[in-house]
Parts: C-alpha cells; structure tokens; sequence
C-alpha cells in the first residue's frame, strides 16, 4: 500500500500548480524534478539567474556548450525562444518581480512563511548565499518541495525557524512527500494528504500547529 | 586609428598593483578569464580584494590565484562549490577575508558603480542577517536595505568576440556578470577568443560597448577550468 | 505553446482604461509605436498620464493622442521641438499637467521600477530648481538626489521583431527607452513590424527578452512621423 | 585684418583641446561643428545620448534610416565600429564618468564653473531639460564653445548666472570668439587670446573679474 509521495510525485504535484505560461525559476535538488511533470497543455519558460530564459535539459555529450551552465554549474542547453542576458537583467526578472513561481528546496519553513535554506549557522559554516535571498524577496509565489522531516525525523516545517533565515514571510505553498500545505496569516494547513497519510500523523510531524484540510 | 589591442596577456596585467581590487568575470567555470588569471598569477601582484560570484574551480584560475596568497579578500556570492577547496582551507585557517552579498545584490552594486549611482535600495535579504549593519527604509509600505556601488581598480573578462574599439559579444551564459564589470572598473582587461576588424561585429548585436573597455588580448582556444581539472590539472 | 501575438491594435488597447499611466517609447519620431498611439485615440481612453521623453510631434501619434485631450499630464525631460504645436498651447493654457524630469533620471527611473528598485540616488539636477522638493544625502564628499522608481499600467511601443513569446530586437537609436519601458509596466504591449516564429531570433541577439512583453501585433510596413508630417497629415 | 574666431575656428579650437581616443558628445548648435575639425592623427568617437556609440555625418537622402537620429532629432549615420544601447545603458556612460568631454553651449557661464543652458526660467517658458543635467554632472570635462556676448552686447560669462542653473561648479573651459578661458578656483582665466583681440576688450565684454594669460 502506498504511503505519501516520492520525490517524483511530490515535483509533478507542485508542477500542477503552475500556471500555463508561467516563468519559473527552480532551485536544486528536487525542485529540478518540476521539468519532467509538466502538466498536458502547459508550457513554463525557465530562467537560471545566471543570465538566461528557455532553459533546456542537460546536453548530450555532442551538444555540451562548456559556457552555458545553470545556476547549479551544471550543463544545460537551449530551446527555441531561449534569451542571453546578464546578472543585473536577470536579477531584475526577480526582484522586479517578473518570474511567477520560485520552486525552492529547504532546510526549514515556518508557519509565518520564513524560510531558512542557506545556512545552518554552524561556526565553523561557510557562509554562501547565493542567489536565494533575491528570489524569495522578488518572487511572487514562493513554492517549497521537501520531505516533510530531517533524516533524523525531525520535523522540517516549524513554528519558528532555528537556522539563520533566508527571507521573512515569503513561502507561499509547501509540497511535502506527506501533504500540500499552505501557509496563511493563522499558520499552516493542509490543502491535500498524500495517499494513505492521515492528518494525525502530519500534525505529528510538524513542528507546529496545522490545521486539517477544509 | 583607436586600437585597444594588446599583445600579451602579460603585458596587459603588467600594472595590477599590490593592494588593488580586482572584478573577475565569470559564473562558476562559465566565462572564466583564465589565461588573464594565471598571467595575474604570474606577474605576482598580492594583497588583492577580487570580485567574483564564487572562489573558483579546482586548483586552476581564480582558485589557484587564491592558492598562491595573492588575494587579502572575496567579495562573493557563493563561495563555495563541489569542487573548490582552496578557499574553503583559506578561510578556516583565517587567513582570507569574505564578504558575502546576495547575487543579485552584487550584480546591482556593480551596475550601479558603472552608472554613476552611490547607492540604492533592495528588497533582498531584509530580516536576514547579511541585513546586519545596513540601513534599512521603508518605502510604500515596504522595508528596503540601502546598497552601495561596488567599484574596482581593473576587471578581468573573457569574451567571444571583440573589435579593436572594444566592443564585445559573449557566450551564452559565459555572459552572466562580465559586461557589469566592464562598467565598473577603472581600467578593463578582456580577453577574446575572436579579434575581428573594426566594423565586423553588427551594432546591434554588441553587448558590451567599447567606452567600457581599455584592453584587448586575442586568447584563440582559451582553457576551460572544467577541463583542466578533468585532466587533474593546475597552475602553480 | 505560449503565444503573445494578438490579431489587431485595437484589440491590443482595448483594456486600457480611463485614469491610467501609459508609457510610450520612441524619442521623437524615432521608435514611435504611431499605430499603436492612434489604436488608443480610436479607442478613447482619457485622463491618462503619460511617460515618454517628449510630448509628440506634428499632429500625429502622441501629439494627436495629447491634442485629442486625452492626456491629463505628461512626464518628460524635453516636451518642446521644433514641429510640437500641440502640447505648448495645452500647456499655456493650462490644460495639461507637465513633470519634467533629466533624460537620465527619466530612463533610471524607469528601469529601477522594472528592477525592483524602489529608489536611487543621482548627482543629476543637484543645486538646480529641478532638485526642489527631493531628499539630496552626500557620499564620499559629494552630494546626491533621491530619485523614485516610475512605474506604469501599461507601455506601447514599437519593435523592429518579434517572436510570439515576446522576445524583441529593435532598429538602431529606434531602441531608446523602450527596452526599459518593457521591463516597468504591468502589461507591455508591442507592435512589431517583423512577426517570427519561435526560435528565429538569435538567443544571443535579442534585446528585450519576452518576460517582459505582454502582447505583439504584427504591423508591417509601419508609418513614420516625419513622413505623416511632411505630407501634412494629422490623426483626429 | 581678422578679429576674433569664427564659430567655425571656435569649433577647432575647441577639438584642439580633445585628446586622441575620447568619447565625445556634442551639444546642438556650434558643439557639433566640432565634428569638422578633428585634429590630424586623432580619432574621436561621438556618443548621442539616445543610444549611440560611433555617430557618423548626416545622410544623403538613399542612406537615410528614419529611426537613426541623434540627440537633437536630425537624422545621422552609423560609423564602422558604431553600437546601438537602451536609454539607461547611455546614460550609464554619461552619469558613470565613462565620457571623456562634452562640448556644450549656453547661456551663461559663471567664474564658478556654474553653467544655465537649459531656461531662462521667464514665466511661460515650456521647461525643457532633456539631458543637459546629466552631462554636465557625470562627464569628466564640460567644454563650453559660445559668444562671448549675447546679440544685444550682454556678458554670457557672468559673475553668478541669473539664468536657472543646469549645474553647478562643472564647467572646465570656455571657448568664445574672443579666448580661451578656463575656470579656475581663483575664477576666469584667459588661455589664449583670439587673434587681433586684446586682453582689455574681453575684460570689458566679460561680467567678472578675469586674469590676463600667464
């Protein structure tokens, strides 16, 4: 019997909500998984902060362009429509507010919508931020793709987060492998259980209150 | 005739100075000026602040500039990578200094040292520590961080195809935060991998204009950092 | 497939309402989206504020929308030329609003608004009348101005081509404020006089890329300003 | 026998001044006589605030491109190695410091360098800044080529403008019919004398104190 979501499963439900048309800008890890569930009838323009829109999937050894990487450093290549720019057109595309969704991994999610994803604080951490504190500032919808708790089971989404913050009440939609959880102005709540997930069990694991599906 | 060619990489790092600041273009191995690096490495110039989005790749380039104690300071968004360790060592042992800006914040503040503009506001990572010591404001009902512009003394810059004016076209996403640099430097140092006549690249197509570059090194076949890390190489 | 083309230029303005802020590209006649500007007086809107680095020439395009009474105020640097008859008398009549802002500040402005930039600061207009009434800070011992960003509901302007996801090239100094103006407005409405089909356009050659355009009409063959004037037209 | 300079040795006098290599921009009226006088072995390049590098002369009708224009709207040409920009990007290169000398005219000057060029602020004036404001703050050099007195016989290099101000304390050097003269801390400073004009009549013809050349 299944239990919750696979990481595939929990990309191709965040993909259902993207909009036909969106610009979507997609942190690593799972979120890069959102190319490969694109819904029937979609498209969704990709940009990489590092200069570029119309991303493609990675190239084949004869494609391989040693210049055109993601923002991850790894090989990309282009699809009909793609765009070159640089760093300061591209981080006008976020901060201005022009890319529709910013699908994120992350340590840690608050229920006030602060995100922590960029540094654990450790003393002896370096610190690299990266693009992240641009993308949740300038984005409009903030989605996060994470298992629901740490390896170790600790829980992922929390009531206040204990790692330094990456923004403030920026998170919009949470996709976890056990439930799609909103966070509004009363904390968290679940949109939709994963199958064969209760809701005691992710009351369980959230470091919060959350409240049941309406 | 205005000709900005230069015939040596050598020749055209000559006059970095001990102490200065340094932009160094490229995103990761993508648009890396490497042959401008290693011949920074081998002119010796120390004490250096350099500007780059990361702190190098391996023991090549920029990596191997910090390698051999020539760099007092980064200023960088992401000074980590899966195969830099130059740095990381570095920076435990206390000996180099960092500055971490957002990305998107340090593209800014280089644009805006190009354009004349001390500062600005950004919404980027208000309520965060790197907000730590910076002015805050509100405009419309919303917090913003005051930025200052980034300048330096010299920019190193790989391109794909340069005039003797100057004028550049990039790569792809070898692009990414060369043709700010080009605006904020005193004195810009490009490398092109093609050195066409004046009147071959089309004025529409430029992306760098020639006003924002001083020197051109023709570089044909430049080293990829990825490559040369891949052969188990580096500069020393 | 995302497709941006819209069949007509009425259809294009038909939501452009009573009381909104409209920017126009072009710097005098040239880059002057003429068809999309006589779309919006055939359409009727009115009480509009306008953003455009003049007030239109002749009485064609934005002349003829001004002279039209549409316009409640202009924003501009430089609302004065030698063949714009309509916007003086308006504004010595005092009919029509008038902000003049520097060119530079105008295009910054512009931009910091599709940047996300909510303010900046300019040595622009320091010690001049056109500083009266702005918050000025020093830096490094010299003095500044506080600029706003500039945004607006809507943007028309004109592109030499275009793609159906709204990527743009435009034609020499046609380009001007345009690619800013694209970047500032909630809807970005484009005529193009080349239409392409997706992926016709060198990636590394496009200059507004299509995040920031809303809609493209294909209107080849477009009309010219000087050319309406030396003939003696006007649109009414 | 000759007295004074023409507008057109005005003009030459001025490019004299201008350093092989230098990326210009030249005001309308006289400024842009300066065109015709590049001296022998140096190469300037002309810059046009409404986004060109690389100006070349007016058109012949069959070259004309209605969309080629310069600053003031006449209709120009492009030079090999010329580059077209966005209006923020141009002025990027003005408000930046990137241009070398701007050869403006005007009104009035004043021995403090400060320069009205752009109103003479009379109450149905339709104010009309453009960019003058931006290049007299952010170019290096201000050159200034103009009479040396108004058509009624009024000193155009003054004590303290009367005029509304384009900016102030930016002017390097004036170049009238009558000298060349700088602006010093200490105020005017005659360069050189026009030929046949001696030092008293451009002290007469001039609102405020002036020093003889060295």
């Amino acid at each position: 019997m299944s239990h919750g979501w696979t990481r595939e499963q929990m990309a191709a439900r965040a993909a259902h909500d993207i909009p036909d048309g969106a610009y979507v800008n997609l942190g690593i890890g799972i979120p890069e998984l959102v190319t490969q569930f694109v819904p029937e009838g979609r498209e969704f323009i990709y940009h990489t902060e590092n200069g570029m829109l119309g991303m493609g999937p990675p190239p084949t050894e004869d494609e391989r362009d040693l210049d055109l990487m993601n923002a991850g450093k790894k090989y990309v290549t282009e699809l009909p429509g793609a765009v070159y720019f640089h760093h300061a057109d591209s981080f006008s595309m976020i901060r201005g507010g022009h890319i529709d969704v910013c699908v994120l991994g992350t340590m840690q999610v608050a229920e006030n919508g602060d995100i922590a994803n960029w540094s654990t604080g450790a003393p002896d951490a370096i610190p690299a931020v990266g693009g992240a504190m641009d993308l949740v500032q300038g984005v409009e919808k903030i989605y996060v793709i994470t298992q629901h708790t740490t390896k170790t089971g600790e829980p992922k989404l929390v009531g206040r987060c204990s790692y330094p913050l990456t923004g403030a009440g920026v998170v919009s939609r949470i996709f976890t492998d056990l439930a799609v959880v909103d966070v509004t102005p009363d904390g968290f709540q679940v949109v939709e259980l994963a199958p064969g997930v209760d809701f005691d069990e992710v009351q369980q694991k959230t470091g919060a209150p959350i409240r049941p599906p309406a | 005739m205005i000709n900005k060619q230069c015939p040596s990489v050598a020749e055209a790092v000559a006059d970095i100075p001990d102490g200065a600041t340094v932009m160094v273009g490229g995103f990761g191995a993508s648009g890396s000026p490497v042959e401008l690096l290693h011949a920074l490495i081998d002119h010796g110039a120390r004490d250096l602040t350099v500007i780059n989005n990361n702190t190098g790749n391996g023991e090549v380039g920029l990596a191997a500039l910090i390698g051999n104690g020539q760099v007092r300071k980064m200023i960088c968004s992401f000074p980590r990578s899966s195969q830099s360790k130059v740095f990381p060592e570095l920076y435990r042992a206390g000996r180099i200094e960092l500055e971490v800006v957002p990305q998107g914040t340090l593209a800014e503040r280089i644009r805006a040292a190009g354009a004349g503009i001390p500062a600005f506001y950004t919404p980027t990572a208000v309520g965060t520590v790197l907000a730590e010591g910076k002015e805050s404001r509100e405009f419309d009902g919303r917090e913003y961080l005051m930025e200052r512009w980034l300048k330096a003394d010299f920019a190193l810059i790989k391109c794909e195809t340069a005039d003797p004016l100057g004028n550049l076209t990039f790569n792809k996403t070898g692009r990414n935060f060369s043709p700010l640099m080009c605006m904020a430097a005193t004195t810009t140092i490009v490398q092109a991998t093609h050195l066409v006549a004046r009147g071959n690249i089309n004025p529409e197509h430029i992306v760098t204009p020639g006003i924002f570059v001083d020197r051109v090194v023709e570089v044909p076949d430049p080293v990829h950092e990825d490559i040369l890390i891949a052969e188990g190489r580096r500069y020393a």
